[in-house]
C-alpha cells in the first residue's frame, strides 16, 4: 500500500471478452455470460446471474404458510405447479397434514401437463437458439407454441388461469376433474402426441440439428455428480435418478412409468431425454385419469385466516421432479405461522453451474446450443 | 436501343426506372416473405396495415424507418460506417442493369455482362465488412470476420458453378446465355445442369445470408450481426440491400438456369422472368424457414470438401461434353 | 384573392355539402374544388409508426413467456406489423415483461437510452407496473417507471396475450395522437 | 431420513450430533467429514447448500446424496456470529461453489479457500447481507426508492 497511483499493465493475450446478455436473444431471459474468445473458440466462460433475484426467500419469512404457494409459482415460471407442489409437500411433511388420495393424483396430473407445456417451450426456444429468429427455429417455435396453447386452454378450463394455475394447496388440490374434462384431456394427449413426430423431423431427425448438438457440451458422469446437475441433464449423462422414482411423492409411487436415460451426456442426449419425457408424460396423464381414485380433494377446513396455521418446530426437506430436475424446499420452522428460513433448491441454478465447465473449447455457436439444451429458467436460477 | 437511352439524360431516366422498380420489388419481397412464412407457421402475417392482407405494410415500415432517429456510435469509424449501407445497396442494384428482360433487351448488354453481374453481386460483401468493422461493436466485428471466412469458401464454388452455363453457351453475354436456352433450359441438361444449379443454390443461400447458411447473420449468436449498431434509414438500406441482393441472385439463377424471359408466348418475356424469380425466391424461403443453422466450421467444411470438388468435376464434365458436341 | 388552382395545404377545407372527407378523418385536407385528398405528413408518419412497431427482444420473467405466446401463431402480432428486433438500435417499443430488479434496472436504463427516438415503453404485468407482491423486497424496483418513462401499463400476473394486445392497441392510439412518455 | 449406519459412523468419527435430516458436526471437521462421505461412503452427488441465521450462530448446511443407496444426508455446521468463517468445500464438491457464493452473498458467512468468493445474486457493490434477520426487507438501494412512503409519493 504505497499510496501512489496504481500502475495498470495491460497484457494482450489475444483474447476477446464478449459480453452476452443480460439482453441477448438466446440467453433465455436475463442470464449474462462473459465469454473470453480466441477467434471463435471459447477459452473461458463466466456466467453472471442475479438479474432476476426477487428475494423470494426473504419474502417467505414475512408471509404465512398458507399465503406462500402462489408466490413460488412465479419462480420456475415454465412449470408453476411444480414449485407450489414441492412447497406444499414440504409444509405437509412438517405439519403432518394428510392429503386425500384423489388430490395426490390430481397434483400429478396437472404436474405432468405442465411438464409437457414446459418442454414444449424448451423445444421452441432451443429451435430459436439453433435456427435463429430468421430461420427454421422460428417455425419450430411457432409449432411448439401451437401445441402449448392447447394445453394452456385445457388448464384454463380446469383451473381458471391459463398459466400460473395456483393449483396446489396445503392439504389438497384446488379444482376437481369431471368426466368431460377427462375426455378433453385424453383428446388433448392424442393431439399433442400426434404432433411429436413433426417436431422430431424438424429437430432431432434433421442432420443439421444432429451435427449441431452431437458431441457438444459433453457432461461426464463424474462431473454431473460433483456439480450436482439434475433432471434431464443428469439423466442424459447416464445416471438414472428421477425424484418421481427415487423418492416418490404425490401419486407417483403407484404410477407405472419409465425413467428416460441416455449415456452420451451431450446436447443431443439432453434433447432426446426431454423429447422422450414428453411422450412419457402424455402416457402418464392418460394413466392417471384412468385410475383416478374417488373422494374429496381437500382435507382441511376452509381457511378463514391464513396466518392462524402454525407448524411445529423442525426442519424438513421435500422435493419434486420439476421439468428441469429436482426442485426442493428446505424449511426451518421455529413453531410460528411463518417459515424461519426457507431455501429453494432450484434445479436451474444447479444446472447452470455446469456452464463454466463445459463451454470452454467450443465455438460461439456451441454456446447457444449448450445453453438451449440445459434449459435454464432464470426465475428459477435467481429466485 | 435508341439514341435517347445512350445519352446522359436517358441513362438517368433508365436508372431511375430500374431503381424504382427494383426497390418496389424489394419492399414487396419483404411483404411476400412475411406472408409466405406466416402461412408456413400457421399464422396470418401482415394483415391489419392496409386492406387487403396488409399490402401497405412495407410502406409503413419504410416510412417509419425514414423518420427514425439515425444514430452513429461515438467510437465508430464514421466514414466506413456511413459507407457500409451504400456499398451494400448500390452493387446489388447495379446488377439489375445487366439482366435481360426480353430478346436483346437489357439496359447494359455488354459482352461480359455475366462476369460483371457476379462481380457486382459479390461487391456487397465489402459493404458488410465495412459495416461490421466500423461499428466498433464486438458482435459486428465477429460477424465481419465470419463473413471473410465464409466468402473465401463459397465464392469459388459459386463462380465455378456459374461457369457451366457460360461454357454451354460459349459466351459471357447474358442475352446470349438466354438465347442459347431456346431448345432446352440449362437446368434440364442431365446431371451437369442440376448439379450446377444445386451448388449455385447452396452458395446463394450463403451469399444471401439465408438459413441454414446464415452464419454471419446468426441472430441467436451475434444479436443483429453486422448491422447491430445501425438504425433508421441506414438500417433500411441494409434491409433493402439484403433483399435486393437476394432478388438479383434469383434473377441470375432464373436467367442462366431457367431460360430467363423465355416462355410460352401468351405472356410477355419480363413477366416470365418475374414469375421465375418469385418461384426461386419462394424456394429459398422454403429452405430458409425450415432448417436450423449450420455451425461455421461445418459450413466451411461442406464448401471446401464437397462443393468445391463437385463443381470442379462438373466443370470438367461440361467441358468434355461441350468439346465432344 | 387566392388562386383557386393552388392547393391550400394544412387547412381543412369546409365541406361543400354532401359527403366530405372530414367525416372520415379530421386530418384530411383537400385541393380546393378537387377530389384529391392529402394527409398531413404527421399523420402519415404517425400511422407508419403505429403500423410498424418493432419491439426489442427483451424478456425478464414470466411475462416474457406470455409475450412469446402473443408473438406465436394464435395471436400473431405480425398481423399488426410487429416483429421482434434483437438490437435496441432498430426497435421502437420496449416491452418490460417481468420484475425489474436493482441489478437489472441500470441495464434497462442503458437499453432504453440506446434506442433511437421515437420510442415507447409498455410495462407488461404487475411486477413491471408496481413490483406486485415483490414490491417490498430489497432487490426489486417497485415499478419500472422508477427507471424509465412508461407509456402503457398492462395489468395482470401475467397478463394474458389478449391483455397485452389491448395494451398494444392503446399504444397505437397514443402514437396516432403523437403522444409519447418522457418526450 | 438418512441411513442410520452413516449417522452412527459420523457420530463415532466426527463426534456428530444427529438431527432430523442428518448430522451436525464441529466446524473444524467439515472438510474431512465431507471428504470421507464422498470417498468412503459414496455420497458423491451434491444436493444443496444453505445458510441460516440461528439465534446465536450462523448455520451452514450441505446436503449430499448417495445415488446408489438413494440416501440424502444433511451435514450442518455452526459458526459463531462474530467470526463467521468456515471451510469451503468447493474443491470436494464442484457444485458447492455457487451455493457457497450464495450463502456468502445472502447470509455473510465467509468461506476459507473458496476459489471465487464474490457476490452472485446481488450486485457486486451491494452493502448488506439480505437474509440476515437484522436486515430490513424493504431496504432501499440503487433504483429502489428510499421508503415505502416515498414509493407512494412518487407513483
Amino acid at each position: 500500500m504505497s499510496g501512489g497511483p496504481i500502475e495498470v499493465v495491460e497484457r494482450d493475450f489475444g483474447e476477446l471478452a464478449l459480453n452476452m446478455g443480460p439482453q441477448h436473444p438466446s440467453t433465455h431471459g436475463v442470464l449474462r455470460l462473459i465469454l473470453h474468445l480466441s477467434g471463435e473458440t471459447v477459452i473461458k466462460a463466466i456466467p453472471v446471474i442475479g438479474y432476476l433475484h426477487r428475494g423470494v426467500e426473504k419474502l417467505s419469512e414475512h408471509l404465512a404458510y398458507d399465503q406462500l404457494a402462489p408466490v413460488y409459482e412465479r419462480d420456475d415460471y415454465l412449470a408453476p405447479t411444480a414449485n407450489s407442489n414441492a412447497y406444499v409437500l414440504a409444509v405437509e411433511k412438517l405439519g403432518g397434514i394428510a392429503v386425500p388420495r384423489r388430490a395426490q393424483w390430481l397434483r400429478a396430473f396437472v404436474s405432468e401437463w405442465q411438464r409437457v407445456s414446459s418442454h414444449l417451450v424448451w423445444l421452441g426456444t432451443l429451435g430459436l437458439d439453433l435456427g435463429g429468429a430468421l430461420g427454421g427455429g422460428t417455425t419450430l417455435y411457432m409449432y411448439c407454441f401451437r401445441e402449448r396453447e392447447k394445453i394452456l386452454d385445457f388448464l384454463e378450463e380446469l383451473t381458471g388461469t391459463r398459466y400460473h394455475t395456483n393449483y396446489n394447496l396445503v392439504g389438497g388440490a384446488r379444482y376437481d376433474l369431471d368426466a368431460a374434462m377427462v375426455a378433453k384431456s385424453n383428446a388433448l394427449a392424442a393431439s399433442v402426441g400426434a404432433a411429436l413426430p413433426e417436431f422430431w423431423s424438424m429437430s432431432g431427425g434433421n442432420p443439421i440439428f444432429q451435427e449441431r448438438t452431437r458431441n457438444v457440451g459433453v457432461i461426464s458422469k463424474d462431473l454431473a455428480m460433483g456439480v450436482g446437475v439434475t433432471g434431464p441433464t443428469l439423466r442424459a449423462s447416464g445416471i438414472n435418478y428421477d425424484v418421481r422414482k427415487a423418492a416418490p411423492y404425490d401419486a407417483y409411487g403407484e404410477l407405472p412409468f419409465e425413467v428416460i436415460t441416455r449415456t452420451a451426456g451431450d446436447a443431443e442426449a439432453r434433447f432426446q431425454v426431454r423429447m422422450d419425457e414428453i411422450a412419457v408424460s402424455l402416457k402418464l396423464v392418460r394413466t392417471i385419469v384412468e385410475g383416478l381414485p374417488t373422494g374429496p380433494i381437500f382435507a382441511r377446513k376452509p381457511l378463514k385466516n391464513p396466518k392462524a396455521t402454525k407448524l411445529p418446530k423442525g426442519e424438513v426437506y421435500a422435493a419434486v421432479e420439476s421439468p428441469r430436475g429436482e426442485l426442493g424446499f428446505h424449511i426451518v420452522s421455529d413453531g410460528s405461522a411463518k417459515p424461519y428460513r426457507l431455501k429453494i433448491n432450484a434445479p436451474s441454478f444447479k444446472n447452470l453451474q455446469i456452464v463454466p465447465h463445459i463451454l470452454p473449447g467450443g465455438l460461439v455457436a456451441d454456446v447457444v446450443a449448450i445453453l438451449g439444451s440445459l434449459d435454464p429458467v432464470l426465475g428459477d436460477v435467481d429466485r | 436501343m435508341s439514341a435517347f437511352f445512350t445519352g446522359w439524360l436517358g441513362a438517368a431516366v433508365l436508372s431511375g426506372i430500374v431503381i424504382g422498380v427494383a426497390m418496389t420489388c424489394v419492399a414487396y419481397m419483404t411483404w411476400l416473405e412475411r406472408k409466405f412464412v406466416a402461412r408456413m407457421q400457421n399464422r396470418i402475417g401482415p394483415y391489419e396495415v392496409g386492406y387487403p392482407h396488409g399490402w401497405l405494410q412495407p410502406m409503413a415500415d419504410v416510412a417509419k424507418l425514414l423518420v427514425k432517429e439515425d444514430t452513429t456510435p461515438r467510437a465508430a469509424d464514421k466514414l466506413l460506417f456511413n459507407l457500409g449501407p451504400i456499398l451494400v445497396v448500390v452493387p446489388a442494384l447495379v446488377g439489375f442493369a445487366f439482366l435481360p428482360v426480353g430478346r436483346d433487351l437489357a439496359i447494359v448488354d455488354h459482352p461480359y455482362s455475366f462476369l460483371f453481374f457476379t462481380a457486382f453481386a459479390s461487391l456487397t460483401l465489402l459493404g458488410v465488412f465495412a459495416a461490421g468493422w466500423s461499428s466498433n461493436n464486438k458482435y459486428a466485428l465477429l460477424s465481419a470476420l465470419r463473413m471473410v471466412a465464409m466468402a473465401a469458401s463459397y465464392e469459388i464454388p459459386l463462380i465455378l458453378s456459374l461457369l457451366i452455363p457460360a461454357l454451354l453457351t460459349g459466351s459471357f453475354q447474358l442475352t446470349a446465355v438466354v438465347e442459347a436456352q431456346r431448345g432446352l433450359w440449362f437446368i434440364g441438361y442431365p446431371v451437369i445442369g442440376q448439379l450446377a444449379f444445386g451448388i449455385f443454390l447452396l452458395c446463394a443461400l450463403a451469399e444471401g445470408n439465408k438459413s441454414p447458411l446464415d452464419i454471419l447473420d446468426a441472430e441467436s449468436e451475434l444479436v443483429a450481426a453486422y448491422n447491430v449498431e445501425y438504425s433508421g434509414i441506414k438500417f433500411a438500406l441494409f434491409y433493402a440491400g439484403e433483399y435486393a441482393h437476394t432478388l438479383a441472385i434469383c434473377g441470375l439463377a432464373a436467367t442462366v438456369f431457367f431460360g430467363g424471359y423465355l416462355g410460352p408466348a401468351f405472356l410477355p418475356g419480363f413477366v416470365w422472368l418475374i414469375l421465375k424469380c418469385v418461384v426461386l425466391f419462394l424456394i429459398i424461403l422454403w429452405i430458409r424457414w425450415s432448417l436450423m443453422r449450420m455451425r461455421i466450421d461445418q459450413a466451411i467444411r461442406i464448401m471446401w470438401m464437397f462443393l468445391l470438388p463437385a463443381s470442379l468435376v462438373n466443370l470438367l464434365l461440361t467441358a468434355y461434353w461441350v468439346v465432344g458436341r | 384573392m387566392a388562386d383557386p388552382f393552388l392547393p391550400v395545404v394544412g387547412q381543412p377545407v369546409p365541406a361543400a355539402g354532401g359527403t366530405s372527407l372530414e367525416d372520415i378523418a379530421e386530418e384530411v385536407v383537400r385541393f380546393p374544388g378537387g377530389g384529391i385528398a392529402m394527409l398531413r405528413s404527421d399523420t402519415l408518419f404517425h400511422w407508419a409508426q403505429k403500423s410498424s412497431m418493432w419491439p426489442l427482444t427483451f424478456g425478464l420473467a414470466c411475462c416474457a413467456i406470455e409475450m412469446m405466446a402473443t408473438f406465436a401463431g394464435r395471436f400473431d402480432l405480425d398481423r399488426f406489423g410487429m416483429f421482434l428486433r434483437p438490437t435496441p438500435r432498430q426497435s421502437d417499443v420496449m416491452i418490460i415483461a417481468g420484475t425489474v430488479t436493482i441489478k437489472m434496472a441500470p441495464r434497462i436504463r442503458t437499453l432504453y437510452d440506446q434506442m433511437p427516438h421515437p420510442k415507447w415503453v409498455i410495462s407488461m404485468g404487475s411486477c413491471a407496473n408496481s413490483g406486485d407482491h415483490y414490491r417490498n423486497v430489497y432487490s426489486v424496483v417497485p415499478g419500472v417507471d422508477h427507471v424509465i418513462p412508461v407509456d402503457i401499463y398492462v395489468a395482470g400476473c401475467p397478463p394474458t396475450p389478449e391483455a397485452l394486445m389491448e395494451g398494444i392497441f392503446a399504444l397505437q392510439k397514443k402514437i396516432m395522437e403523437g403522444d409519447r412518455a418522457g418526450a | 431420513m438418512p441411513a442410520p449406519e452413516i449417522v452412527a459412523a459420523m457420530e463415532t468419527r466426527f463426534s456428530a450430533t444427529p438431527f432430523a435430516l442428518g448430522v451436525e458436526i464441529p466446524a473444524a471437521e467439515l472438510l474431512t467429514a465431507l471428504r470421507a462421505l464422498r470417498d468412503t461412503h459414496g455420497y458423491r452427488y451434491y444436493v444443496l447448500g444453505t445458510g441460516t441465521e440461528a439465534a446465536a450462530a450462523f448455520e451452514v448446511t450441505h446436503a449430499v446424496r448417495n445415488l446408489e443407496s438413494n440416501d440424502t444426508l444433511f451435514v450442518k455446521v455452526s459458526v459463531p456470529k462474530d467470526a463467521a468463517e468456515v471451510d469451503s468445500i468447493a474443491f470436494v464438491y464442484a457444485g458447492a461453489e455457487w451455493q457457497e457464493r450464495e450463502i456468502w452473498d445472502l447470509i455473510g458467512v465467509t468461506f476459507k479457500a473458496h476459489p471465487d468468493l464474490r457476490r452472485i445474486l446481488m450486485p457486486d457493490e451491494y452493502p448488506g447481507h439480505p437474509l440476515r434477520k437484522s436486515f430490513a426487507m424493504d431496504t432501499p438501494w440503487g433504483y429502489r426508492p428510499a421508503t415505502a412512503a416515498a414509493v407512494e409519493a412518487e407513483s
